[in-house]
């Protein structure tokens, strides 16, 4: 694919288990994400497919329960996590800031914005002289009237969308290379949600930063990024650019999921997916997706589907596209 | 400062306004700090004090009195008759305290001269000597100094409040510090007029009792000289051990301990009855093993006690005769219908054993026993009615002043019915002529023999089980203290001293330079 | 400012509560038998000067006039004399409260300082046998009752090893300072007198101890969950994630939203420690106010009891409003809620 | 067609602790729903759509203002309406997880309608149940399990089941899907739609999601703090919008086509934030917020205009500066 | 259709037992729950079973035996004899029953009282009957259980009954604050909101919409409590108020023999550890059920 100096972060193999009483969940299942500097990438998919837990190993903030059986990430060249037999190498990303999806869980309650951005200064972007001042800019920056009073506020004083800015904010303050966006806007209303997108897209822009989208709204997607990565239960089921996806989406669920989005030009509503999602606990053996999939052959059931690039740069993870296509090995691009 | 010290404990409160005070504390701290007409000898006797002779009517209704000339205050005022008229009648007026002895016989009381006072008689009382013991002679102009607004007229509280935390004796100590709940501290009076032998304490200082681990460690640590008689016989075992302390045992005559019967309330209202459970009780066990050196009581009256019958026959531990006993009863064959309740007092753990022991003892003959334990003050409560006084109640008494006279109208003249000290109701009308009769004579030895009549008789109506007459034990610093207790109790004396005048600061020595 | 109005509404909220408290002791202690005009005088006292006392004590009058004239002398600030003291109860409850109050303090900087350093410590280690064993020995303070620490403390600390004083408040051979507050060691620090001072804090420190354990314990169980509970929260993770150091966190970010739970209820604790110190104090013969308040029980001291019951529901009051003020320091939303709301 | 449910200047406002001050939730809304209607009512969070809903099925007592029911009215709450309009109004919660009693077996939870309404009870009872289970193609041995067993949009099913119990004609469904992704939110409309059909019903449909309305209602009005903004048929309004802030939002949706996009409104974008409904500026409410605002938008507050027929717009832009307060009234009289 | 109905209660009851199932799982988790269990069922066993498990069961009675006080932990006495020289051992077992009585007793009066007017009080909040009840709950709160108990108990006559009462009159408006306030957050839940516009009549909502679900924090605080109103009536025993003599209380085993301290220490320190072992049983048990009813899959 591109040049290997500009990728800003490239996640190979990763896989996450969450251990439970009932046992292990196998959640995350050898996840292979690539952004380039200054990309917007968008990773999609529904509610519990494992899309923080992506997003928290990079930033080395798994739950204590979480198991790392195997993966590599890089950011900016260098090499943050890597898990072999022995051990488990990982260290903390410089240059990557995260926005948490609930802001109001995200930001501590009990300190004012000013104490928490100042730390963030200070240990994150390594300023030590004119905090506050950084501060403060941090929270122009994102758009937020009234800076020097929000500095001083309590997070409980401000509205969600302004909540959202304030962690926005932080995230800047911390001078990153790379932000990791967890469902920034799903708390917040449509108009508000808007802004705050618009705001993102700008600052990814202006300040050539890469950026992960998560979202569960391919709507969003669609609208921020240029790169799209479907998941579902734990496994990129696809990723294209965006418009490749809408165009000519690939794979059973890709289709389906955007079958089930209501359109404003309002042909009705299709049927949704039958079925559940699987259980993690006992994951299905071959493609997530085959229990659910009206198209599921035997060998869907037995083995993992590996990634077809069917257009460039258009991969799918699914059998139906074997024949049209080359193998690509996940870690072909690699070497 | 402090070195020439005695410290003891008692229970609180105490208080030291000889008008309110009656009890074992309050009385430890008055004979300390006031000064009486005459003064208590160990054999039961009186002898001059602040009188130095006195006279009495041939009908004994009048008794005229020497006053000691000289004799000051604490206040360094002059002690006169006007001070002992104002005593008696600031006693009599607020009807608390000792009040009771002489309220059935002062009439009136008029001072002759500066030191000649007079007391005029209702009716003879014999044993007036001995209660004038207990009339405790306050600093007049001291306490209406102090007089606070309250109930008595002219006399507003009558200084109640203030000597509540003050003296105004004349005694050979008097009030340092009073800590509520804490202690009574005493400084040595030293123009006390009966003079100072070398060694008596320059401090007394009388405590509030804590729990038997707490008095141990005091003792081991030197902190306390002579203990209090409420400890459990193991402590009193333990402190003995103790290098340089020594426990002693002594009857004081003052005191007895008694099972009261009700004999108005079923089962205990039959004397049958009462005489069976008088036979199922083990007297020796208490008298050896309970309350060790105590003796096994001899009728209504501790042996100790002048007037006390030697020739009278107590019960016996006999289960036999006590189930024949049973028999006559109109109870028997429906015990189990008429279970006998008891309280005992929650201030005396060791009379748990004795309620368990007659429990167990009962049992054997049929009887069921319901113990309660019970605060004083509720069974103070209790005695307040029939219904409420339980069966059997176990309690101490103790003798106001030296004669059995005394201890026979508060235990059994129908006036002292309400009251814990007669629990029985025994409201027996001969009883009450008998001891009126007895107490209005003034020859002694006549006396006596009415005392011994009525002591007789009383066996006879069985109202109470007598079991022991209490053996007062106390562990005292023997290594560094003298004290004149307990030297009496090492040749062996009588001693029959009313409560409060064992620890009678004045004729006591320490000698800080032994303490060790 | 709001927050002000807010606790004054709380206060002027809690006398009414108070005044329940008083109305509902003085029934319970007035329709009990007993005379307590008897009890006081003793058996003896002739039965005139009974009535005289029931009179001056308005024992004589219906109850509910009996609870005005009570009310009535409380505003004046006088809560009656006890029956067994025989003295105002105000100059009762002037030394023993005091005493207490000491007791209390001291068990309350224990309570804080091992409840929440334990707790803290059992968070940043939790999981780990350092927690296993915090953990053991926290159940242990909780379950076992403060009379049972105190006779075992008593036992070793000053019997087998006699390094603290077993009982009192201030050892023999000592003068108490001069009364300025009541507290010996406030007192005996302003006037210099620093030997009493420090002899009254070396009486207090096992009976402090003993009253602190339960408290302690429960303390350092809530600071631990709390602090485990938030460990997982967004704002933790996020601090984590921008590097700032794991020491600051557990220190401040982590410490100070968590310490809400653990402090309001350690203030409850401490304020039942007022009536619920009994069993130490009798154990260490401290003359303190819960024992002041057992023995009037017993005694059926009817004002006494009244009194102590009162000053216990105030000691809970107060504790409220501290609780609200603590909470109002560490967290933002109660302090400021009130404005922002409108 | 003939209107079933008619709400006349309805006002609902929530005291606050200070005394005077009131969150004007609902302030002066007026609105008709047709048989078989889907009407929708639209808007961000804490424009009063709840409020709105729980006042129409009796949760609250109106401020103000009038609602009827089939003529019948039910300005009232809900402890003085009949047992029979208990049965006939029934509501669809937000929130699958809190809207089904935790401690109740699904048979218990659709049951307790059954027994209050049907009087029916043991085997005629479980009966009914699994016919409703059935109904919303739920399994039969969903029958015994509880609430925390069951996934989100099941338990909307169910919910569901529960509204459908007994046998009501009217609906309101309080943004049913809104907690539930885009996969099950299709089944559940699509359910909710076929019932529709089957059973007769009328909805009043919450929702803050614009595209689904599109797709279900026949008719929709857009509220903003507390007050309906914009209201008309949905073909219209989406090929038309008139009011600022219904383009505003049109504007904001995300879309995943060109030829969605193609319907978005270019020409505005969202700015600043929604104020509290306790400090509702002066004049229209919307004037911070909105690039058209005028003088006259800060000071006047606009009055309802009947732009098209049953097409209704709370904006200057459209009342050609006339004065609205008086104009006000006599519109909603005329519309109603 | 028989068979229908048949395969219906076996779905009934298949789900009550993978219920039942579950919450085993959820309690067993931590070991300590199981060992708390295990202590709760022993101390239950032998307050049953006290006159057979006992060595000495007349030692419970009127039975005094002067000859054989004070005797230290031995085979024959583990626990040692108390001044009477009865068998401590024995005695806490008997004891058991009066603090077991004692806990469930309290907690039946105080539980069913202390919820309804919970219940009442949140329901109805804002009503002029809710706002007294909660206010006179308030008053009782005022004051330290303890205290109050104290107070009752020195009033009326000490016998376990009344101590019981005296527990019970000071114990219920913890219930019902903790009531009250759950009953405040649930009452505004839609479920209760559906069953409010259904028509369902209020009693039924409040005891039976709203109630069952208080009940695991409710079973919480009442395994908790059972450890402290056990201690309470210790307490209450302590200063004498409680079971008379010779039935054996732990608290005034504990008082009396806090007088043999230090020489005859087995005399307190055995009956103490045993007010510690059942509240630590109680306590270890109510966390192993607040585990099972709060925490997730
Ligand atoms: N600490 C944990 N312990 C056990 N399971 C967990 C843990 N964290 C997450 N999971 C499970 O892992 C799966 C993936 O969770 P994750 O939070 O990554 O999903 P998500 O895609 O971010 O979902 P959402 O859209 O709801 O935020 C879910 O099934 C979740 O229940
Ligand atoms: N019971 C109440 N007491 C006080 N204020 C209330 C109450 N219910 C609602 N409000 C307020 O009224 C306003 C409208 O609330 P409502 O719930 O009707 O909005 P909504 O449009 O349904 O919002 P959402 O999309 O968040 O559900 C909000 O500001 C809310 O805070
Ligand atoms: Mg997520
Ligand atoms: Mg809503």
């Amino acid at each position: 694919m591109d040049n290997f100096d500009n990728i800003a972060l490239k996640i190979e193999n990763l896989r996450v288990y969450y251990k439970v009483y009932k046992g292990v969940l196998k959640v995350l299942d050898g996840i292979n994400i690539e952004v380039m500097k200054g990309e917007r990438v968008a990773l999609v998919g529904e509610t519990g497919c494992g899309k923080t837990t992506t997003l928290k190993s990079v930033m080395g903030i798994l739950a204590k329960n979480a198991i790392l059986t195997s993966g590599k990430i890089t950011v900016m060249g260098e090499k943050i996590l890597e898990v072999d037999e022995e051990r488990i190498f990982q260290k903390r990303p410089k240059g990557v800031a995260m926005v948490f999806q609930d802001p109001t869980a995200a930001l501590n309650p009990v300190f004012t914005i000013g104490e928490q951005l100042d730390l963030v200064v200070r240990y994150a972007a390594g300023v030590t002289t004119n905090v506050k001042e950084h501060a403060i800019n941090a929270l122009k920056l994102a758009r937020l009237p009234d800076a020097s009073r929000i500095y001083t506020n309590y997070p409980f004083q401000l509205s969600g969308g302004m909540r959202q800015r304030v962690c926005i904010a932080m995230a800047l303050a911390a001078n990153p290379n790379i932000i990791l966006a967890d469902e920034p806007t799903t708390n917040l209303d449509v108009t508000i949600q808007d802004q705050v997108l618009k705001l993102l897209k700008r600052l990814s822009t202006e300040k050539e930063l890469a950026m992960i989208l998560v979202t569960h709204s391919l709507g969003v997607a669609r609208e921020t990024c240029d790169r799209i990565y479907v998941m579902y239960a734990g496994t990129i089921v696809e990723y294209a650019s965006s418009e490749h996806i809408f165009k000519n989406p690939l794979h059973p669920y890709t289709q389906r999921l955007i079958a089930s989005i209501p359109r404003l030009t309002g042909e009705g509503i299709a049927e949704g997916i039958k079925g559940r999602i699987p259980d993690y606990l006992n994951p299905p053996k071959g493609c997530r997706f085959a229990p659910r999939c009206e198209f599921a052959t035997e060998k869907c059931f037995n083995s993992k589907p590996p990634l077809y690039e069917v257009e460039k740069g258009h991969f799918v993870a699914c059998f139906l596209y074997e024949k049209k296509s080359e193998v690509t090995h996940p870690n072909a691009d690699n070497s | 400062k402090y070195e020439s010290i005695i410290r003891t404990t008692e229970d609180w409160p105490t208080y030291i306004d000889p008008a309110v005070g009656s009890d074992f504390s309050d009385c430890i701290a008055i004979v300390n700090l006031y000064d009486s007409l005459v003064f208590p000898n160990h054999d039961g006797t009186v002898r001059p004090h602040l009188a130095t002779h006195w006279k009495v009517s041939p009908d004994g209704k009048v008794w005229t009195f020497y006053l000691r000339k000289g004799v000051k205050f604490h206040s360094g005022r002059e002690l006169t008759a006007e001070d002992v008229v104002f005593s008696t009648k600031r006693l009599l007026t607020m009807g608390e305290g000792f009040a009771y002895l002489f309220e059935p016989f002062i009439e009136d009381v008029v001072a002759l001269d500066k030191y000649t006072v007079q007391f005029g008689l209702k009716k003879p009382c014999g044993p007036f000597l001995s209660m004038l013991v207990r009339l405790y002679i306050l600093d007049k102009e001291e306490v209406l100094k102090h007089i606070q607004s309250g109930p008595y007229g002219k006399y507003g509280d009558y200084g109640r409040k203030w000597l509540l935390e003050h003296d105004a004796g004349s005694g050979p100590y008097m009030v340092e510090e009073v800590k509520m709940e804490e202690y009574v501290l005493m400084k040595k009076f030293d123009d006390w007029w009966g003079g100072w032998e070398p060694n008596a304490p320059e401090y007394f200082k009388e405590m509030a009792t804590a729990d038997p681990v707490t008095i141990r460690t005091l003792v081991a640590k030197r902190e306390l000289e002579i203990t209090d008689e409420l400890q459990p016989m193991e402590s009193y075992e333990a402190m003995a051990k103790i290098p340089g302390v020594k426990v002693i045992r002594f009857v004081p005559g003052g005191m007895n301990l008694n099972v009261m019967m009700n004999t108005k309330k079923p089962p205990t209202d039959d004397v049958h009855f009462r005489r069976a459970l008088a036979y199922a009780t083990d007297y020796e066990t208490v008298a050896k093993k309970i309350f060790p050196g105590s003796l096994v009581a001899r009728g209504p009256v501790p042996q100790t006690l002048p007037g006390h019958d030697p020739t009278i026959k107590p019960w016996e531990f006999n289960l036999e005769k006590a189930r024949e006993e049973l028999k006559k009863s109109k109870y028997w064959g429906k015990l189990d219908k008429y279970p006998v309740t008891l309280s005992w007092c929650a201030e005396v753990p060791e009379e748990e054993k004795i309620a368990l022991m007659l429990q167990a003892n009962f049992a054997k003959i049929g009887v069921k026993l319901e113990i309660t334990r019970k605060p004083f003050g509720s069974m103070i409560a209790d005695a307040q009615s029939i219904e409420t006084t339980p069966n059997l109640s176990l309690i101490f008494v103790a003798a106001h002043y030296m004669e059995a006279g005394g201890m026979l109208a508060t235990r059994y003249h129908s006036k002292s019915t309400g009251t814990w000290e007669q629990c029985e109701w025994l409201m027996d009308p001969e009883i009450d002529r008998m001891i009126e009769d007895a107490l209005a004579t003034v020859d002694r030895e006549e006396r006596f023999k009415k005392y011994y009549a009525i002591q007789r008789r009383l066996v006879e109506l069985c109202p109470t089980i007598w079991l022991i007459d209490r053996a007062e034990t106390r562990a005292y610093q023997a290594e560094y203290v003298y004290w004149p207790v307990a030297e009496w109790v090492k040749k062996g004396e009588k001693i029959a001293l009313p409560l409060g005048y064992g620890l009678y600061a004045h004729d006591m020595k320490v000698f800080p330079e032994k303490r060790k | 400012m709001s927050m002000w109005v807010y606790i004054i509404k709380r206060i002027i909220y809690s006398i009414g509560v108070l005044f329940g408290v008083s109305i509902l002791i003085f029934i319970i202690s007035n329709i009990v038998p007993g005379d307590p005009a008897r009890i006081a005088l003793g058996p003896r006292a002739p039965d005139w000067a009974v009535k005289r006392l029931r009179k001056e004590m308005n024992l004589d009058k219906p109850i509910v006039e009996r609870y005005f004239l009570w009310l009535g002398n409380l505003l004046k600030g006088d809560l009656g004399e006890s029956l067994r003291s025989r003295r105002p109860i105000t100059k009762d409850i002037s030394e023993y409260l005091p005493a207490s109050l000491e007791i209390i303090a001291l068990s309350a900087f224990f309570m804080a300082t091992i409840g929440i350093n334990l707790g803290r410590l059992s968070a940043r280690f939790s999981d780990t046998w350092l927690d296993g064993v915090i953990r053991i020995v926290s159940y242990i303070g909780i379950v076992t009752p403060a009379f049972v620490w105190a006779i075992l403390f008593a036992l070793i600390f000053s019997y087998l090893i006699p390094i603290f004083p077993t009982t009192g408040r201030i050892s023999p051979g000592i003068t108490p300072p001069p009364r300025i507050t009541g507290s010996y060691i406030i007192d005996g620090l302003l006037t210099g007198n620093f030997k009493a001072a420090f002899d009254t804090l070396w009486h207090i420190i096992l009976p402090a101890l003993a009253l602190s354990m339960g408290g302690a314990a429960q303390a350092a169980r809530m600071t631990r969950a709390s602090m485990v509970d938030n460990a997982e929260k967004d704002y933790i993770l996020a601090a984590k994630a921008y590097g700032i150091p794991y020491k600051l966190i557990y220190k401040k970010l982590l410490l100070k939203p968590s310490l809400i739970a653990p402090i309001s209820i350690m203030a409850l604790d401490i304020a039942a420690l007022l009536g619920n110190a009994f069993l130490v104090e009798l154990v260490f013969l401290y003359p303190g106010f819960s024992r002041y308040g057992v023995e009037a029980m017993l005694h059926k001291d009817l004002f006494a009891i009244i009194s102590v019951v009162l000053i216990i529901g105030v000691a809970y009051t107060v504790a409220n409003v501290v609780i609200d003020i603590i909470i109002a320091y560490l967290d933002p939303r109660a302090r400021m809620g009130a404005e922002q709301n409108v | 067609m003939q209107t079933i449910l008619k709400v006349q200047n309805l006002k609902k406002y929530f005291p606050t602790k200070k005394k005077g001050v009131y969150v004007k939730a609902v302030d002066e809304i007026s609105f008709d729903i047709f048989e078989q209607d889907v009407f929708a009512l639209v808007g961000e969070s804490g424009s009063g759509k709840s409020t709105t809903a729980y006042t129409v099925v009796g949760m609250y007592e109106p401020t103000s203002g009038k609602i009827f029911y089939k003529n019948f009215d039910i300005s009232y709450g809900v402890d003085k309406r009949p047992l029979k309009l208990k049965q006939e109004i029934q509501i669809v919660f937000q929130d699958p997880g809190t809207s089904l009693n935790p401690s109740k077996t699904v048979l218990q939870i659709i049951g307790a309608p059954l027994t209050i309404h049907k009087k029916l009870r043991g085997k005629s009872l479980i009966e009914e149940v699994l016919k409703l289970l059935e109904m919303v193609e739920l399994p039969s041995d969903y029958l015994y399990k509880l609430p925390r067993d069951i996934g989100g949009g099941e338990k909307q099913l169910i919910a569901i089941a529960r509204a459908l119990a007994p046998q009501p004609s009217f609906i309101v469904l309080d943004e049913p899907t809104s907690a539930l992704d885009v996969s099950i939110q299709a089944k559940i409309i699509k359910t909710l739609l076929r019932l529709k059909e089957e059973l007769k019903l009328t909805y009043l449909f919450i929702t803050h999601d614009l595209s689904l309305v599109r797709n279900i209602s026949n008719r929709i009005a857009i509220m903003y703090l507390g007050k309906i903004v914009e209201q008309g048929p949905t073909d219209r309004i989406f090929s038309d919008p008139a009011h600022p802030y219904t383009q505003m939002l049109l504007s904001s949706i995300p879309v995943l086509t060109k030829d969605e996009e193609a319907l978005k409104p270019k020409h505005i974008e969202s700015t600043g934030e929604i104020p509290s409904p306790v400090n509702v500026p002066p004049g229209c409410p919307f004037h911070t917020r909105c690039p058209f605002a005028k003088q006259i938008c800060r000071e006047k507050e606009p009055p309802y205009v009947e732009i098209e027929p049953g097409r209704i717009v709370r904006c200057h832009l459209f009342s050609n500066g006339t004065d609205g307060s008086s104009k006000d009234e006599e519109e909603v009289q005329t519309w109603s | 259709m028989y068979n229908e109905e048949a395969s219906m209660v076996l779905l009934a009851r298949a789900a009550q037992r993978d219920r039942i199932k579950r919450a085993w799982y959820r309690f067993s988790r931590h070991k300590l729950s199981i060992v708390g269990l295990i202590m709760v069922l022993s101390i239950v066993f032998i307050a049953i079973f006290a006159p057979y498990v006992a060595p000495y069961p007349e030692h419970a009675g009127p039975y005094v035996d002067f000859g054989s006080a004070c005797e230290p932990p031995s085979l024959a006495h583990p626990f040692g004899t108390d001044a009477m020289g009865r068998d401590i051992l024995s005695r806490v077992f008997f004891a058991f029953r009066d603090a077991l009585l004692m806990g469930i007793v309290v907690l039946i009066i105080v539980v069913p009282i202390g919820s309804t007017v919970g219940l009442i009080g949140g329901y109805f909040e804002g009503k002029w009957f809710s706002t007294l009840i909660m206010r006179i709950t308030d008053v009782f709160l005022a004051i330290p259980p303890l205290v109050l108990a104290l107070a009752i108990a020195a009033l009326l006559r000490p016998t376990l009954l009344n101590s019981m009462m005296a527990v019970s009159v000071s114990w219920w408006p913890w219930y019902a604050r903790l009531v009250y306030g759950m009953t405040i957050s649930l009452k505004n839940e839609p479920f209760v909101k559906a069953a409010e516009l259904q028509g369902m009549n209020k009693f039924k909502i409040m005891f039976s919409e709203i109630l069952p679900n208080h009940l695991g924090p409710i079973l919480t605080k009442m395994t908790l409590d059972m450890g402290w109103v056990i201690l309470t009536g210790a307490s209450l025993s302590f200063v004498g108020l409680g079971e008379q003599p010779p039935t054996p209380a732990l608290g005034t085993m504990v008082s009396d023999g806090a007088k043999y301290l230090p020489t005859y220490w087995w005399i307190s320190v055995f009956p103490a550890l045993m007010i510690v072992v059942i509240i630590l049983a109680f306590n270890l048990l109510g966390d192993g059920v607040r585990e099972m009813l709060t925490s997730g899959e």
